[in-house]
């Protein structure tokens, strides 16, 4: 069912909805680093400044890797789909 | 059985083939989610659903295993529209046939709940002064909560 | 609105009335029963369903009523055949439709859950071994209590 | 809503689904009387005996005035329709 837009070496990170818009991406890669968690994802991501801000800001951002939701804390190895989205409001 | 898509679905086709499960089927519950005219705003003229393809059918997938653990379900359906939607179109649909009545609406009012708040789709509400993306509600986490 | 009728009915036809309710609607739950091949006893062949003319209608209409006082009601809908069903008969129908999900859901299990044991209605089972009237389950009346 | 089958001075009494089968009746009528209720209408008939003792018996049974559900207790009065059953079971 994973569908990865992955490359090998690399962490793909995919943005949805309002942050994909306020960020003027749907998709980045980054390089892979021993020990590295989705919460240095965001801090890296958010030292751009500007709309990247917001990821360490009061708004809450949902996390998911390799497409099941995630903590801060989770682990991402090389090769790794994070995704990074506001609070989901389907149904 | 999942489907994602931007086509509308016909709740009629869907209860037939949720009724065509053998004679132990007792109870058939659904529920059909469509656009109103008051969201998050008054006035929504229309909604734009964005949603993770992949993710989302792997969610939804869970959640129908853990229905199936929890509540005796014979078949389960759901069907969530992405893209463009208009004022009264159908958005979601989830369809449950079970053996006993409890079951079919415990299994239905679960899947739906629980799809609102972990189910990767958002929604965007189109209005005369513009658009905005709806923000998720405190009492659908509650909601949600209740099943834990 | 209320039938209690020996025909058939159509839950698609009854789905798209609920439907046609205005830009308000944003939630529609449905529940069907169907007769199912194992009862009180196992090996049901068929049902047959006796009422009380009158009192019947009286009774859906007040639990309607009750609903629409409890939640969002735009639209309610019970269909209750009587006389001689058979296996994987359609035997009743709730449908509420409503401007939120939970009003829906939770208007639609109220009405059914408390028809079940106020609505006077009495079960037949046919077997191979002979036929017997049904035992009301304490488990329904339980259920049902939960509402109060 | 009432589609009574009554007389005026009598008291309509019916019976559905095993009780109708067991007692071998749908429908009888009584005399009024002052003061009567329900439950003195079913130790009346319980006094025919066969059948009719299970109207005191073990068994649950439910009762309608006028097409309500009543209790023991209801008083009765000239043109009601009483009526008598065992549990429901619909839906």
């Amino acid at each position: 069912m994973t569908t990865k837009t992955t490359d090998k070496d690399n962490i793909t990170v995919r943005f949805f909805a309002r942050l994909r818009e306020e960020l003027g991406t749907d998709q980045l890669t980054m390089p892979a680093q021993p020990g590295l968690t989705t919460a240095q994802i965001l801090a890296e991501l958010a030292r751009r400044g500007g709309a990247w801000s917001q990821l360490q800001g009061s708004q809450p951002v949902m996390i998911a890797v390799n497409q099941t939701m995630a903590k801060p804390s989770t682990p991402v190895e090389s090769g790794d789909e994070v995704a990074f989205f506001p609070p989901v409001t389907g149904g | 059985m999942i489907s994602i898509q931007t086509a509308d679905f016909d709740p009629a086709a869907e209860y037939a083939a949720l009724r065509d499960s053998g004679a132990g089927t007792g109870a058939i519950a659904t529920f059909t989610g469509l656009v109103r005219d008051s969201g998050d705003m008054k006035g929504v003229t229309g909604l734009y659903l964005e949603h993770y393809p992949g993710m989302t059918e792997q969610v939804i997938g869970a959640l129908i295993e853990e229905a199936s653990t929890r509540w005796n379900v014979r078949k389960a359906r759901v069907i969530h529209r992405i893209g463009h939607l208009a004022l009264q179109d159908q958005i979601v649909f989830v369809g449950v046939c079970s053996a006993h009545r409890e079951d079919a609406f415990a299994a239905c009012q679960f899947v739906m709940d629980a799809l609102k708040t972990s189910a990767p789709f958002w929604k965007k509400e189109m209005t005369a002064s513009g658009e905005h993306w709806v923000e998720q509600k405190a009492s659908d986490v509650a909601r949600s909560k209740t099943w834990d």
